[in-house]
């Protein structure tokens, strides 16, 4: 057991520390004041602008090999340098959809040829990939995909509709499943594929989340003729019927160490500590060393993970409690900081916006429910 | 002991509810938050005004009901329900005991800082500060566009003019003699509101008549203190918009727990009043004392700076909010039943699982409990009964615990349904949020009830 | 609305209140110190003392009519009198579930033979019952019930065994379901038997409950011969093969208003209360606020449903409600005690006893799991 | 940055697992709660003193391990797992840093005012008083019979003698020039040790020799101050058992909240030296220092004044109860998963009703992250990290709320039958009541998390 930093990784966070705080600045100044959120149109074009600088500094997706636009930095390098991002204060991800969820399945199912046309382009973020999982009809029970791709000479003919993709409207590409097998049902025939936006026959229509951004897009499928090689090495990731084992490997991604660093919700922890200090009384100073404690086991529990990954062991059920536990922080530290803040709490600031935000945590990625399933039956072996 | 809603008030509320079906139904709401201020359709409240709902506080000698709480609860649970787009709690419970009938729409400071009103332009606002409360008519209120959670919420401000007319007013040394302004300055506060009015009243509001409106009272300071002013300036309240995050409480509590010095400094400076505890002898003010709140001043005038009728407007704006927070849940219990069980996923409702039962059950078990001491609560204020201010915290901490509790289930079972604009749960969550933290929050009012039922020890007081 | 007590009932109440205090001073005294658990041999015997007084008094069953030993109160003067029962620190009644539980039932379905031959002994104390529904492999799922009855000539045969019965070491009688039809399974030919436990054949045996008591008994049924008229009116209470609905009635009081009337919580939240001022933090002061307000609004509650019940309406499924809501407040309020006592909570003694028997109130009389089931399916309408 | 036991700790840790499935069986703490004073089976108790757990943290050159926290702790755990009924923490975590090896069992009034400890009539007793820490040898030491939740715990008391000689030594002015007591003193100690471990020390002990025994050590007062003895007498005790209801707090905190100094009183008046934070800057005394702390005393004699050491073991007290309740939680949660796979209702096994499904993963969820608590806290001991207090009491809140969750899970998901003395869950479910009050509950180390972490504002200190 070692909890210090070596030194060289202390080099690498203080060089992230300075880039970022130079580079964040610069940023915002900018962007002529507080910037939009991410999930506008006019904030996303902003934000557009703080991934082309990380791409620059080749910071955009640290962990990847340097061919693909990253740093091949060791997963506890992308631990602190997450760490040090949120402490700065630096804006959410409009990429992370596809940095953070397609990227592992590229990496895993990927020819090479696709790892080669795809994974720079995403970080450099002349792609944009947004997630097409769910449908009107299959939201939590996703092997309910109905939309459909028909085999055709040179590539597929895609219908149906896709709903709640993040930053729809403003992305360029969508991964997704669809059905290729018409005799099958649930997770079996369906296919992962990857298909650009502007595909003639996709339309998409981007709606208001619960904070009234248009964070969220319908995209239908009309029809819609998928050259085979509309996307560099081709649209199919891994085997034609066979991407729900595809899928499942993005889903653990999103669930588990990628999605959610620990830095984020430290970065938080302290505000919320800060702000107790301010203006809280002592049952909420005492909430916010409790959220703050929530925090810091989240790192610990994380940093014993990247132990094991390091040393060769793969992800599994584990994620489902991680996942639990992230969402049900966020919750409650945003919950705190609204009871600091009182009457003021409904001023559509910061803070309240983060609150809508996490929110959304015990939903997407899997509800909490299935992920409480899913922790009683594959770590306790409890019945299905 | 009978504890249900006689006849009469089941009548009452269900014609409220009835009417709120037909008139405010979800798209009502949504309109209003697209509404320009002063076009705010108030279609079903100038019905609820003609159903007298609005002077149901107000002596039947003075053009009101007559009635008491226990019958303005029930509705107020209704106009929750309906999430309804306008300050009703500000305007039946708080501004009309105070002010009389046909004071128009009333939004007011007292519940937090926000003063939060709908989009309409004429609007008396009641302001709290220095230990006594202030009217500002319509004519000197504006609206900022302050982004607020619930767009259904506006902030009005009163506007320079009337601010610093308020402080001379309450500066002149001199007791008024008189207690009513003269015919003149009468008329123009009326024809402010009168003109506005023009506009937008329906032809359906059968009961209003030119004799109600010109009953529209404005208030004059009775009043020699000069105002300390306490309230946030507006460059204050900028800051706090723009930084929350760093926001330091100018003024640090010496004990750590908010105190009641604290939480009535976050009322907008009323500290000297709020704590003062006499209990009230009479639940209605007399003819006497009436005729002196409805005096009249030029554009921003003292109402009261009677430390228990501040109080007592407190509490009746908690349990105001209580009623709509516990009409709120329920509304937000029943939108999600209805989803669970026409939605369907892994071939079967998703209210049949197990997890989402629990969900809800907890929902409506909470609600079910916590609407019991909203109505207790309106007993003890209709009845002026010594328990009232702990009976009224109890009913604010309960409902606001109830109704976030609903909420947070709603959203849960709605899964990304209900994490969109497009659903209509979100017009009841935000109106949720923000009003569980309006007119003190759920740890406020447990502290207070703590303090009536001798739970703190002396020393922690 | 009127939430005042008329004069009368306020006479009743003072009569009572002055009645329990002489008494319970006297019977205090005559135990010679702090009385036993009601629950271990010693202290039910001590117990069976302050029963008699309460019978001698008229107060044993305030709300039956007098030929049975009650004193025809009303549904308000029952809850007045458990206002002051539990105020004057009165010890939990172990004749309760007969009183409670059995006794409406017989109210219900019984002939008047049984009515007049069992409730005024059960009222005394000279019968003592306890409840046997429960069975090894049937809890939570009662229609699981084995334990069967054969008829025979002038009465019936009963084999099986039932457990978790509450007093049962210390009991003469017992109420329970024995399945009657051999053919029928789940709820269908089972019926409700009166079986005085001194029957040849049936053997109680009395085991520690979680406190440590001799509170539960197992009792078996080795071909015990049970006369017809073992019981005054018949042993049989309702139709033969139809005890299921007597039972569910049994079922609905013991979840229901009786069982557990608000005054006992309202006492118990005011020594909390107590206690907190004495020796807690201001976050524990504001947790004793809530208990209070949870348990007033139990009272609250409860003064609306006996206000629906006194205009002719019937108990429905808001008794799950009801049930889960006082065995929640019953932990949250000993947990809280618990937490102000700290490090010598430990100390077995009234408090860490009580917190204990709290700890049960989620399991018995249906689990809250199962409660939470019936006020979603059938308050709410959820599909089962 | 390596976050994992070394396969040496893992090795051991699973040595000890092994050595308490076969030695400490649910039985073998049944009995303990049977066994009359004096006659406690102490086999396991023996074995893991022969593996060397009880002097792991003494240096090798005094006849211990010469091992550190990030070892014990997992073993600390396995005691936990197997509600092993002897004072481990006390005996291992708490006196063997202080009094060396062979000091025999332990217990301490550290932890709170019950002293708690086994059933055996060979107990050194540590205990806290006057900002020290004085020890009373076995010879002095007598079990009371007071009924506690879990009756593997049982509470011992100094004897009046030993509690008049120990003032006495106390309050010697002249500071002692020896260091050393005379050799006849310490035979007396050692001997009457030995005569009880006669008794009941097993021949599978291959590692105690009689030289080992002869080490033990009992320690002498070389403080001149008076004691000011503020523990509770035995007749404060006994009120405190009869009328729980109506105790109150003699000295009110002036502030509400739980103090430091509230709760050091809790800790037996150790006031004066709790709150005393002088970071320590050696985790290991010094030779002279141990030399100086084994001195000998005759009944009752002083082991330390020196208030960062009366803090580090405080701490190791809180840690070592912190990792007993993370193996006490995963007891019940291990054996809570096993009666829901078997036991059926309505036709399935209950385990696959979803609402038992997420009663307990939420206590593996609580346990899963409070266990790298609690494996860095021990980090921070062992190596002496200015975090090290903030990140004992996070493991101790942690590992409270987590045990005391997954109590109360096991019991409802184990329905009638948990709730009997004949099934085992008791035996856990008691002991975690008992450990999550101990050595500090959980919002006692929160706040003590909150002011490491600055979440106290300066007025509220």
């Amino acid at each position: 057991m070692d909890l210090t930093w070596s030194a060289e990784e202390e080099r690498f966070r203080a060089e992230a520390r300075g880039w970022l705080e130079a580079n964040l600045a610069e940023w915002r100044a900018d962007c002529g004041g507080e910037p939009a959120s991410g999930d506008t149109r006019d904030g996303f074009a902003q934000h557009l602008r703080w991934e082309r600088r990380l791409f620059d500094g080749s910071w955009a997706a640290v962990s990847w090999p340097s061919e693909h636009g990253g740093r091949g930095a060791s997963l506890w390098e992308w631990l602190l340098f997450e760490e040090e991002y949120y402490r700065a204060g630096c804006p959410a991800r409009v990429t992370q959809n596809g940095i953070f969820l397609l990227a592992p399945s590229i990496f895993e199912f990927g020819t090479a040829q696709q790892q080669a046309g795809i994974l720079r382009r995403m970080a450099a973020g002349d792609d944009l990939w947004c997630q097409g999982w769910s449908e009107p009809n299959a939201g939590s029970d996703l092997a309910a995909v109905t939309s459909r791709a028909r085999r055709v000479d040179g590539g597929w003919v895609l219908d149906g509709q896709k709903t709640w993709t993040t930053r729809g409207a403003f992305c360029t590409h969508l991964f997704g499943l669809f059905r290729t097998d018409p005799d099958s049902d649930r997770h079996r025939g369906l296919t992962y594929l990857l298909v650009p936006l502007d595909t003639p026959g996709v339309t998409v229509r981007g709606f208001g989340r619960l904070d009234g951004d248009e964070g969220f897009a319908e995209v239908f499928f009309d029809g819609a003729e998928l050259a085979d090689d509309a996307v560099p090495g081709g649209v199919v990731l891994g085997e034609t019927d066979g991407g729900w084992s595809v899928a499942m490997a993005t889903a653990g991604s999103e669930r588990g160490l990628t999605l959610r660093s620990p830095g984020r919700f430290l970065a938080t922890a302290e505000r919320v500590v800060a702000l107790a200090r301010e203006r809280g009384d002592a049952g909420q100073q005492r909430r916010a060393a409790t959220a703050w404690m929530h925090a810091e086991a989240y790192q610990l529990h994380t940093l014993a993970t990247v132990t094991k990954l390091a040393a060769g062991a793969k992800p599994g059920a584990e994620a489902s409690l991680t996942k639990l536990w992230w969402s049900e922080l966020d919750v409650e530290l945003h919950e705190l900081a609204l009871d600091l803040l009182g009457p003021e709490a409904e001023i559509d600031g910061p803070w309240s916006k983060a609150w809508q935000f996490a929110l959304a945590g015990p939903i997407y990625a899997g509800t909490n429910e299935i992920q409480r399933n899913i922790a009683a039956e594959r770590l306790l072996g409890l019945p299905r | 002991m009978r504890f249900a809603l006689t006849p009469d008030q089941v009548a009452f509320r269900d014609a409220a509810r009835e009417l709120l079906a037909k008139e405010c139904a979800p798209s009502v709401v949504r309109a209003a938050w697209d509404a320009p201020a002063g076009q705010l359709d108030r279609g079903v409240w100038d019905s609820l005004d003609a159903m007298g709902v609005l002077a149901l506080l107000v002596p039947e000698s003075d053009g009101g009901l007559g009635l008491d709480e226990t019958y303005l609860v029930p509705i107020l649970e209704e106009c929750g329900r309906a999430a309804l787009p306008h300050p009703v709690v500000e305007t039946a419970m708080v501004a009309a005991p105070l002010l009389g009938a046909g004071a128009g729409m009333v939004s007011t400071d007292l519940g937090g800082p926000l003063i939060p009103c709908a989009a309409d332009s004429d609007v008396l606002l009641l302001r709290a500060g220095g230990g006594a409360l202030v009217a500002v008519p319509p004519a000197s209120v504006s609206l900022t566009p302050v982004a607020v959670t619930d767009r259904a919420r506006r902030t009005a401000t009163a506007t320079a003019t009337a601010d610093a007319t308020a402080t001379a007013t309450r500066t002149n040394t001199e007791p008024a003699t008189d207690s009513r302004r003269s015919d003149d300055e009468m008329s123009q506060v009326r024809s402010v509101t009168a003109a506005t009015r023009t506009n937008t009243e329906p032809a359906t509001d059968s009961r209003r008549s030119d004799d109600d409106v010109s009953q529209v009272r404005s208030v004059a300071g009775t009043n020699s203190e000069p105002a300390t002013d306490s309230r946030r300036s507006d460059d204050e309240m900028s800051q706090v918009r723009s930084v929350p995050f760093t926001r330091t409480n100018t003024e640090p509590a010496t004990d750590s727990r908010r105190s009641d010095d604290d939480v009535s400094q976050v009322r907008s400076g009323s500290t000297a009043t709020t704590t003062n505890s006499e209990p009230a002898t009479d639940s209605r003010r007399s003819d006497d004392e009436m005729s002196q709140v409805r005096s009249v001043a030029g554009s921003a005038a003292l109402v009261t700076d009677d430390a228990g009728a501040i109080e007592r407007a407190l509490d009746r704006g908690a349990l105001g909010t209580a009623a709509l927070l516990v009409g709120l849940g329920q509304a937000m219990l029943d939108l999600t039943v209805g989803y669970v069980t026409e939605r369907h996923q892994f071939g079967k409702p998703v209210g049949s699982f197990q997890a989402v039962k629990h969900h809800l059950a907890d929902a409506a078990l909470a609600l079910e409990l916590a609407r019991p001491a909203v109505h207790r609560a309106a007993w003890s204020l209709a009845h002026d009964a010594a328990t009232a201010p702990r009976d009224v915290s109890m009913a604010k901490a309960m409902a606001s615990d109830a109704a976030e509790l609903a909420g947070r289930k709603a959203l849960q079972c709605h899964g990304a349904i209900g994490y969109t604009v497009e659903a209509d749960l979100h017009l009841y969550l935000k109106r949720t949020w923000a009003l569980a933290r309006s007119w003190g929050d759920s740890a406020h009012h447990t502290d207070r009830v703590a303090t009536a039922i001798g739970a703190h020890s002396v020393q922690s007081c």
